[in-house]
């Protein structure tokens, strides 16, 4: 952890690589896979900062739908720029939960869980009443230009994969970072500690709020990626509280162990869900509930603790001389 | 010698309950300071009271000459007032390592800096240097929760002191710990905080420890000051003798500790 | 494919079917992906019937023992290889399948979508992955009219729910002139109610502009099951007569609800889509109110004669034990149109014909259906109109079904508007151009 | 505004606030003493319609005493709230009260999911009618307008679940135990009370009254896949509104969306959708923790 160039950072270097190459190798489908499981994989990782600290939220498909239409909307006025869009979709989370977060920094476990869960549902009977947002039926989103250039076809996707890939490395790296910073390292202080952290000289519904905003910004760069992959918004698959759920699901799934478990996690939920679908269309919801709860009992910490148990594991006590 | 802190007239109720009145207090550089009392005499309250995490009933607060009534304890903390706690306050799931290099990080960042990395060479070697201070260096890779009892409180007076403040308040740093055992960690702190030039203030039950440690004695009772003298006299005070020394002779036979909270 | 027959395909799998197999080989199939609602609420009353009336009018197509002119088996001779999956999960988590279908299970087109809010987010995917996708159910207008304008390899084999609202409005001109003084709403608050309400006032106030709308529409949230409130509202209320877009099962406990308070007797009720559930109710479902299918479909096609409505009825009826509603012959009529735009092309290309031939064949076409004809007429030759018919339930004690009595037929020049007007210009303009 | 529609907006109000009372005291209930928010209480109430439905057929197509249809829907509730006690509570819950909370609400929110196809197994996809106790009670009319009994009785079933909780609670043994439980769970495990044991017949109560809710609806609606979502939403606004694991809150939340849904959709049906998401905003802003807010140990 002391290094920039650690493990996790040639990690994701090479993964970036790897995804790049694979991107123009890979079939639309899976391609159009990989761009889902940027996009959730950004919100988990959000749910990752606010899981290190104790925190978990029931309802980030609030600021994935506020971002994804946030995209949407800018682009009726006439903002196409995949960038600009991304950027907008991200601010305006991060807004939103900049303002929440002023009321939700005051509550903890469960409270804080639900109380953003309210707030999720808030937006979506707004968004389902709405008719200038096209109500449940949502609105378009067109193929985003990039600098100028709008690619067509299947190039669309090759383009917007390599751009999202690009940035959800620098995003990744960027948590990582502030992971192992002195702010980030207040996470671990906010849950094990908050009357230390008081009486270290710093708030700790203040490092909730930060963390908040960042978890915020992730989920609305993940709903802004979504809008542009899939070319649509709406409020049933983006708000709707079991997308909330899906989002801690993966969280679940990938274990809080490094940033670039929740893109493989989010990479195995959109397969398993694929296949579930494919292979038992009518029971695919129980194969989704059996699969977390087979994770919930028997793989605590998420399919990176599988990586961990290869590893070795420091922080066991020598002798306890109690 | 400069003064640290000046208390007036502190008042504290709890409902109908007065925890604390009349408490005038001040405390000059370089003193170290004893607060006994029978349990719920108003000693934990008093630093609760002063490093901001109780607001008082009324009274003055004032710090390096600057009022602090009111404050939050990370403000007041950053001015350097810090304490410790009964019950060690330290990240049980880190390293002690860990709890010191955060506890230091958050003391030398702000803002921007918050961001850069926790764990620069330059702060794991003065983390290094706090901890052999406070003789934890042997438990540098242990997690908090792991450590004995007596390592634990050292953690915790340890974090309480990276900012090297001007006045440290120790909440029974002795307490949980065998007789054995104490007078070696009171050497180690008192050490550590002499070399780091720290005014200290703790509360104590044991009579032997407040003899040989302070300069002064601060004797509470029923939410009052009844002694501030130095320990001889105070040690003879005959109030003090019924009210505070008779009740901990009496408590120490039956052996008994006070856990709870801080 | 390892078995070394793969030379002479097409004769084998003629073969197969003169031996009413239904054997081929895989890559003479054609594969047809079906999205239809397996799950949640959509599901009893729109995709089940929906599936079942898919997989009945597949295994006629494939056996070839459709009447005339769809006696021929398969799709231009070839088998058809239905993939039904569900619709549930909202419009990204379609898009997501509809990608697998096309690009994993390279399926050669789609049939389906119920509701409209998927038919809203796949339109544009689909031109996109150029796969040809026959939209049978979802009604909403926007799908040509806003977000696929060029349309090329998005077709819909139905009216879009304008003209049933229209038809609805034409009905009551017709039938109740001078006698509605006021009307309300009761729809779901979702697009589709709000879309159904819009279309049906405006169109009232043209066709009877002594009828006024009341101020207090009501807009429950959909699914949401209690409608006391809402019916006392009604009950309360001076207008006689009540619009609802309702449902599936919101409509079913509307039904219950409000019969137990007499409603059904006080007011007179227009159901856009009631004939969904009207023959699940069975007696329950009440007497003497207004009813749509969106075309002839359903209940009011089940006396037609047309040979082809006569054998689905009956093999309906046979297969499942209950008569073919609505979306279980929405769903074979788009299955019908790909039929009819496979064998056209085949038949001009003499050969089996390219997706684009297919599309070329489909697009502005006039095919026969289970009642009548479609005719692509719209949106460059991609929307389909039909008639619309509407009339009044009835308890027919004889055959133990609700039917319909004081039918009147609306030719889809009435109802639906021309080709290049979008439908709320057209109604808020008065309809012009609508021959009646 | 006059009379006969005040009449009429506090009937239907009461009406509504029964039915959301029903739907939500469940939820609360296992939510006040276990902490956990049960994502599996809208399988309670979707499974609860669907046994009550099935076996209000069976007994109706038998031509059974017409009443004992009434019989049926409390048998139905009471069946499967032991049932899912057993399999969720000590099955599946009982494994996860040491982890982390959230943890063990995914859990629930994953049998829910699973459930769900678990319905489709059991009852396929064909709604289920159940209407002969509705048509049986007839009707009533008041301040001139038609009101069915049926669901006139359900203020009386709410009113009398509130009671007997009341009761429980405050005048009987179990109900002290309770109230420490919830206090401090800790604590009361030191002081010899059976944790375990509480939580199991306390999500046994919680089980039956999410099915009771189910089952008492299903002959006023059309019982089909997908009920189980809407309620979940619906009990869960009316809890937060309340206060999470109150169940004097439940009862306020259900009586004040109730009758301000009533009101809205009587004088102002346009905003009848967000009344619900309204009064939750206002609650939440202005007092987070519910109009109701149970007693919490504070461990700092």
């Amino acid at each position: 952890m002391t290094r920039f160039m650690d493990k996790t950072f040639w990690g994701l270097t090479i993964g970036l690589v790897v995804i790049l190459v694979a991107n123009f190798l890979l079939e639309d489908w899976l391609r159009f896979i990989g761009l889902q499981s940027m996009a959730r994989g950004a919100v988990a990782l959000g749910l990752l900062i606010l899981w290190r600290a104790g925190l978990v939220s029931f309802g980030h498909a609030l600021f994935f739908g506020w971002g994804a239409y946030a995209v949407a909307l800018s682009q009726k006025i006439g903002i196409t720029d995949a960038l600009l869009g991304i950027i907008i979709g991200t601010i305006a989370s991060g807004l939103l939960a900049f303002a929440l977060g002023f009321l939700l920094r005051r509550y903890r476990a469960i409270f804080f869980a639900l109380l953003n869960l309210a707030f999720s549902m808030i937006l979506y009977g707004v968004l389902a009443k709405l008719e200038v947002l096209g109500s449940t039926d949502g609105i378009g989103v067109k193929q985003p230009s990039y600098f100028g250039i709008t690619p067509e076809g299947a190039n669309a996707h090759i383009t917007l994969f390599c751009f999202t890939a690009i940035i959800v490395y620098i995003v990744a790296l960027a948590v990582h970072r502030y992971l192992s910073s002195t702010l980030g390292a207040m996470t671990i202080a906010v849950r094990e500690n908050e009357i230390r952290l008081e009486y270290l000289g710093y708030s700790a519904e203040k490092a909730i709020h930060v963390k908040y905003v960042f978890s915020g910004l992730l989920a609305g760069f993940g709903g802004a990626v979504m809008a542009l992959a899939v070319g649509h918004v709406d409020p049933d698959s983006m708000v709707y509280w079991p997308n909330s759920g899906d989002f801690v699901f993966i969280t679940i799934l990938s274990g809080t162990g490094n940033v670039a478990a929740t893109f493989i996690g989010a990479l195995a939920f959109e397969l398993i869900r694929t296949f579930a679908f494919d292979y038992a269309p009518q029971i695919w919801q129980l194969l989704m509930g059996g699969t977390l709860l087979v994770i919930v009992m028997f793989l605590p910490n998420g399919l990176w603790s599988l990586t961990e148990h290869l590893g070795k594991r420091r922080k066991s006590a020598p002798s306890p001389a109690e | 010698m400069a003064r640290v802190l000046e208390v007036h007239d502190l008042e504290k109720s709890f409902g109908g309950v007065v925890a604390a009145r009349d408490i005038n207090v001040t405390i000059d550089e370089g003193e170290t300071i004893g607060i006994i009392g029978a349990n719920g005499a108003g000693k934990t309250t008093f630093v609760n009271m002063v490093t901001g995490y109780l607001r008082p009933s009324a009274g003055r607060i004032e710090f390096m000459g600057r009022s602090i009534l009111g404050m939050a304890p990370r403000r007041i903390t950053t001015l350097g007032l810090c304490r410790s706690f009964q019950v060690p306050q330290v990240f049980g799931s880190e390293t002690v390592f860990e709890n010191v290099m955060i506890a230091m990080g958050i003391a030398e960042s702000r803002g921007p800096a918050l961001l850069a990395p926790l764990f620069a060479p330059a702060r794991a070697a003065r983390a290094e240097t706090h901890m052999a201070r406070y003789q934890i260096a042997d438990y540098r890779d242990v997690a908090a929760d792991a450590l004995p009892q007596g390592v634990r409180k050292l953690l915790d007076i340890a974090m309480a002191t990276v900012r090297k403040p001007k006045l440290v308040m120790l909440d029974e740093p002795t307490s949980g710990i065998s007789v054995e055992e104490k007078f070696g960690l009171m050497d180690i702190i008192m050490a550590a905080l002499r070399e780091e030039e720290t005014t200290v203030l703790f509360i104590e039950h044991d009579m032997e420890i407040v003899e040989r440690y302070v300069s002064r004695v601060l004797a509470f009772y029923q939410g009052e000051i009844i002694c501030d003298a130095p320990p001889a006299e105070a040690l003879e005070d005959p109030r003090v003798k019924e009210f505070v020394v008779g009740q901990e002779l009496h408590r120490s036979t039956h052996g008994a500790e006070e856990t709870g909270n801080a | 494919m390892t078995f070394g027959i793969k030379r002479s395909g097409a004769l084998f799998a003629a073969a197969a079917l003169l031996a009413g197999t239904g054997l081929a080989q895989a890559q003479d199939k054609v594969k047809m992906a079906v999205p239809t609602f397996l799950t949640g609420a959509g599901a009893p009353a729109f995709g089940i019937p929906a599936k079942k009336g898919s997989e009945l009018i597949v295994r006629g197509i494939n056996e070839g023992t459709l009447p005339a002119p769809y006696n021929t088996p398969g799709f231009a001779g070839r088998m058809v290889d239905a993939i039904i999956y569900d619709e549930a999960g909202g419009g990204t988590k379609q898009v997501t399948e509809l990608r697998n279908k096309v690009q994993k299970e390279k399926v050669d087109l789609v049939v389906g979508y119920i509701s409209s809010g998927t038919c809203s987010a796949v339109t544009n995917v689909a031109e996109e992955l150029k796969i040809l996708t026959i939209e049978t159910v979802c009604g909403t207008p926007r799908v040509f009219e806003e977000l696929d304008k060029n349309p090329k390899y998005v077709f819909r084999t139905m009216n879009h729910a304008t003209g049933n609202n229209v038809s609805a409005a034409h009905y009551i001109a017709k039938t109740r002139k001078g006698q509605v003084k006021g009307f309300v709403g009761l729809n779901q608050n979702y697009a589709w109610g709000q879309d159904s309400w819009r279309d049906f006032e405006l169109a009232m106030r043209h066709l009877a502009p002594e009828a006024k709308p009341s101020s207090k529409q009501q807009f429950p949230k959909i699914f949401a099951g209690q409608y006391g409130a809402e019916i006392s509202a009604l009950l309360r209320g001076k207008e006689k007569l009540v619009h609802s877009s309702f449902w599936g099962g919101d409509l079913e406990a509307l039904i219950g609800q409000g019969s137990a308070r007499g409603l059904f007797h006080k007011k007179d009720f227009v159901l856009t889509v009631g004939e969904t559930v009207a023959y699940r109710l069975g007696k329950k479902f009440p007497q003497g109110l207004m009813i749509g299918a969106r075309g002839p479909y359903g209940m009011y096609a089940v006396d037609d004669p047309n040979p082809l409505n006569q054998w689905f009825q009956k093999e309906y009826r046979k297969a499942y034990g209950e008569p073919p509603a609505q979306p279980a012959y929405q769903y074979a009529q788009g299955i019908l149109a790909a039929k009819y735009a496979y064998d056209t092309a085949a038949k001009k290309a003499g050969k089996f014909p390219t997706t684009d031939q297919v599309i070329e064949a489909l697009e502005g076409a006039t095919f026969p259906t289970f009642v009548g004809e479609v005719k692509m007429a719209l949106s460059k030759g991609h929307q389909a109109v039909t008639d619309d018919l509407w009339g009044v339930t009835v308890w027919d004690e004889k055959r133990g079904e609700t039917v319909l009595k004081d039918v009147i037929v609306f030719p889809a020049s009435c109802i639906m508007p021309p080709e290049g007007v979008a439908s709320i210009p057209w109604l808020e303009g008065g309809m012009k151009g609508a021959k009646c | 505004m006059d009379l006969q529609l005040l009449i009429v907006i506090i009937v239907d109000g009461l009406i509504y606030s029964s039915y959301l009372f029903m739907v939500a005291v469940g939820l609360t209930v296992i939510f006040g003493v276990q902490k956990v928010l049960n994502v599996t209480h809208g399988s309670f109430f979707a499974f609860g319609a669907y046994l009550a439905a099935t076996l209000i057929g069976v007994w109706y197509n038998a031509e059974l005493p017409a009443f004992g249809g009434f019989l049926m829907i409390f048998l139905a509730a009471a069946f499967l709230g032991v049932v899912f006690g057993l399999v969720i509570e000590r099955g599946l819950l009982r494994y996860l009260y040491h982890r982390d909370e959230h943890i063990v609400v995914l859990a629930t929110f994953a049998a829910f999911l699973a459930l769900e196809d678990v319905i489709i197994l059991i009852w396929a996809t064909d709604p289920y009618f159940a209407y002969q106790p509705m048509e049986l009670l007839g009707w009533t009319d008041i301040a001139g307008l038609t009101f069915d009994n049926y669901n006139l009785s359900m203020v009386g079933v709410s009113m009398t679940i509130a009671l007997i909780m009341w009761f429980t609670l405050t005048r009987t043994r179990f109900g002290k135990i309770l109230l420490a439980v919830i206090f401090d769970r800790e604590m009361s495990q030191s002081m010899g009370i059976n944790v375990n044991k509480v939580f199991l017949v306390t999500f046994m109560i919680g089980a039956f009254l999410g099915a009771l809710g189910g089952a008492y609806v299903a002959p006023t609606i059309s019982v089909q896949p997908g009920i189980g979502v809407e309620v979940v939403v619906l009990a869960f606004a009316v809890v937060v509104i309340g206060g999470m694991g109150s169940i004097p809150g439940a009862l306020i939340g259900a009586l004040v969306v109730g009758i301000s849904r009533a009101a809205s959709v009587h004088l102002l049906p346009e905003v009848e959708l967000f009344v619900i998401y309204a009064i939750m905003a206002v609650v939440l802003v202005l007092r987070p923790e519910g109009l109701f807010a149970p007693p919490q140990a504070r461990k700092i």
